[in-house]
């Protein structure tokens, strides 16, 4: 570390003070320590690759104590930076520790200095990208363009088994049919319910809930099981609104009901 | 304003122009770049003062003879357009393959397992009409063509299955198509016997009262 | 499918292939049709069978050296250009483009030059975070795309440039990004892991970065 000394007092130099406070106006300015460390580096006016990263962790952390001392909020990851910088510094500057684990300091700085050199790298090309003839600006596309007529052929298709299974459809129709039919066998409490509102008021005396059977659903067994059903569930219905009354004499007996005699 | 544009003209034209050669790199360039047909005035007002657009496009238009673009005139504007004779190539074929429809595919099976069959027929299995279109689809893939007619009144033309379609399908013959048992021991029914159609025996293609059983 | 296509091919090719000139005619009213550029595979798609497109964009970019226009190539796409040194002529068809941020023309860089690269490396390389509106509006220039996912911890994303990006700035390929060569030569393109500070030595860790730009 022969140059330690020499850039010791470099960071004292007027000159460095100066850009160092002119770099505090604004902070918001850079993008970041690393964007930060960068254009400290350039007070050096070397380059980068023969940077002295002790001498820029002293500019940061010069920096970093002026901002303080002019109450400048700084973003943690300039801290975390300079709290690192400053470990570097300290590495740098002690004779290396043979017990001590962990990369030397020259890594760390070489390592730095690799970050610095690459990201101004990545800035020189995105200049150099930006100065390229640009689409748009420097050379045109073609202003009539032509629209390709998409002509589509469409080829259509079927297997064996959409055709079967096309002609089964047909065929079963029928038998898809039961579907409709067992709706068909089925009386819906509403049904019933609208069918019992009309013959109700007739009711004057207890008849047995099975003569309202509608017509034609009395013989065959799975209508006659639905309308009961309805028609039992329809009676509460009409009882729970205080329509009609409902008895029956014993369990299994007939259930009767009656209209609710007016009082 | 004429004159006064002359006026700058001729004192701009004192420079000189750039080759003609350049010139005609120039309107090249422009009538390219261009979405509208651009005029002699307009190639004027854009190139370099003392341009003579006009001689230039004269220069261009015979470049391009003969090429795969030519210059040509719109009104008093110039373009660069493709050549007639390559036209076709601005359509792209593309080749979609689509399911055919279910009408479809319910009227050609229709068709297979009981060809040769009439129209009416086959709406009176399908419980539908039949669309004009979809007849002509299936003929248009020549999956199917007019057979005899029928020898009943008003000798209405049937339709039946072509060598193509049996091709396409793996099939000798129409015959091979699987009958309702076989439809159903593949699973490809319900197999609920249906109550009215109990003892249903596969059709024979001319049998013509089973479309009763189909009717709804 | 592609085999039944080579069959198709194979045996149209029996029939001959148009004279090379009219091959390069094909091609260059197919290019002046476009505005994007346009791949030899779709140009062979378009052009009658047995056609070599490749050949004829070989002697039509011969043709327009020097004109107004050139034939240029986009990664394996060709599309046909303005001169740059005339695009002074064309105030009149400047597209405005949105002025990028510092930080959305670096990442770009970054992710051409370093492609395929993940977010975290992006971030590496600039030292602070990479804000998802920069990603957004580079993706949605059509600037850069997601590549294949990193073989890492995590399987990360990567960014890579598209041909809209190449197109742009008039580049044949990423292998032509100005500076590259040097870059790699300083081995600044280099994935480099910070020396680990847990005294472990530094991965020999695969050079995706470098080793993958080449590829495209």
């Amino acid at each position: 570390m022969s140059d330690d000394d020499e850039f010791q007092a470099d960071v004292l130099s007027v000159s460095e003070r100066m850009a160092a406070e002119a770099l505090i106006v604004d902070v918001d300015g850079f993008e970041g320590p690393l964007d930060l460390l960068l254009t400290l580096s350039r007070t050096q006016k070397v380059d980068l690759r023969k940077i002295s990263v002790l001498a820029l962790a002293e500019q940061y952390l010069a920096f970093v104590e002026k901002a303080r001392h002019l109450r400048i909020e700084l973003a943690a990851d300039y801290l975390v930076m300079a709290a690192w910088l400053a470990f570097l510094k300290s590495r740098l500057l002690l004779p290396p520790d043979p017990t001590e684990e962990g990369p030397s300091g020259e890594e760390l700085a070489a390592h730095l200095a690799f970050q610095l050199e690459r990201l101004q790298a990545m800035r020189d090309v995105s200049a150099r990208l930006m100065a390229r003839d640009q689409k748009g600006r420097d050379f045109f596309v073609r202003g009539q363009v032509e629209v390709v007529e998409r002509r589509k052929t469409i080829s259509y298709t079927a297997t064996l088994l959409d055709l079967m299974q096309g002609y089964a459809r047909i065929r079963t129709r029928d038998e898809f049919r039961p579907f409709v039919m067992d709706r068909e066998s089925v009386m819906t409490m509403e049904e019933a319910l609208d069918r019992m509102r009309h013959l109700i008021g007739f009711a004057g005396e207890w008849t047995d809930i099975m003569s309202y059977m509608p017509e034609g659903w009395g013989n065959d067994p799975v209508r006659r099981r639905s309308a009961t059903a309805a028609n039992f569930a329809a009676s509460l219905e009409l009882a729970k609104a205080g329509a009609i009354e409902i008895r029956q004499g014993e369990t299994f007996s007939p259930i009767q009901i009656r209209r609710k005699p007016n009082d | 304003m004429t004159e006064e544009h002359d006026a700058v003209e001729q004192e701009e034209s004192l420079f000189e122009a750039p080759p003609m050669g350049e010139q005609e790199r120039m309107v090249e360039a422009i009538l390219f770049a261009s979405a509208e047909p651009v005029t002699v005035a307009e190639l004027t007002a854009r190139m370099p003062h003392g341009s003579d657009p006009a001689e230039a496009l004269v220069h261009l238009r015979k470049r391009y003879e003969g090429r795969g673009v030519r210059v040509v005139r719109v009104g008093d504007a110039w373009a660069i357009r493709t050549a007639p004779d390559l036209g076709y190539l601005m359509q792209k074929e593309t080749v979609e393959t689509r399911k055919l429809s279910r009408a479809a595919i319910e009227t050609l099976a229709i068709i297979a397992y009981h060809q040769p069959v009439t129209r009416a027929e086959i709406e009176e299995i399908r419980g539908v009409s039949v669309s004009r279109g979809t007849i002509d689809q299936l003929i248009e893939m020549e999956w199917i063509r007019f057979g005899r007619r029928r020898m009943s009144p008003g000798r209405p033309v049937t339709f039946v299955v072509t060598q193509g379609f049996l091709d396409h399908f793996g099939l000798e013959s129409a015959r091979d198509l699987p009958g309702l048992k076989e439809l159903r021991a593949a699973g490809l029914l319900e197999s609920r016997p249906p109550p009215a159609m109990g003892g249903e025996e596969d059709e024979d293609e001319d049998d013509e009262g089973q479309s009763e059983l189909f009717e709804e």
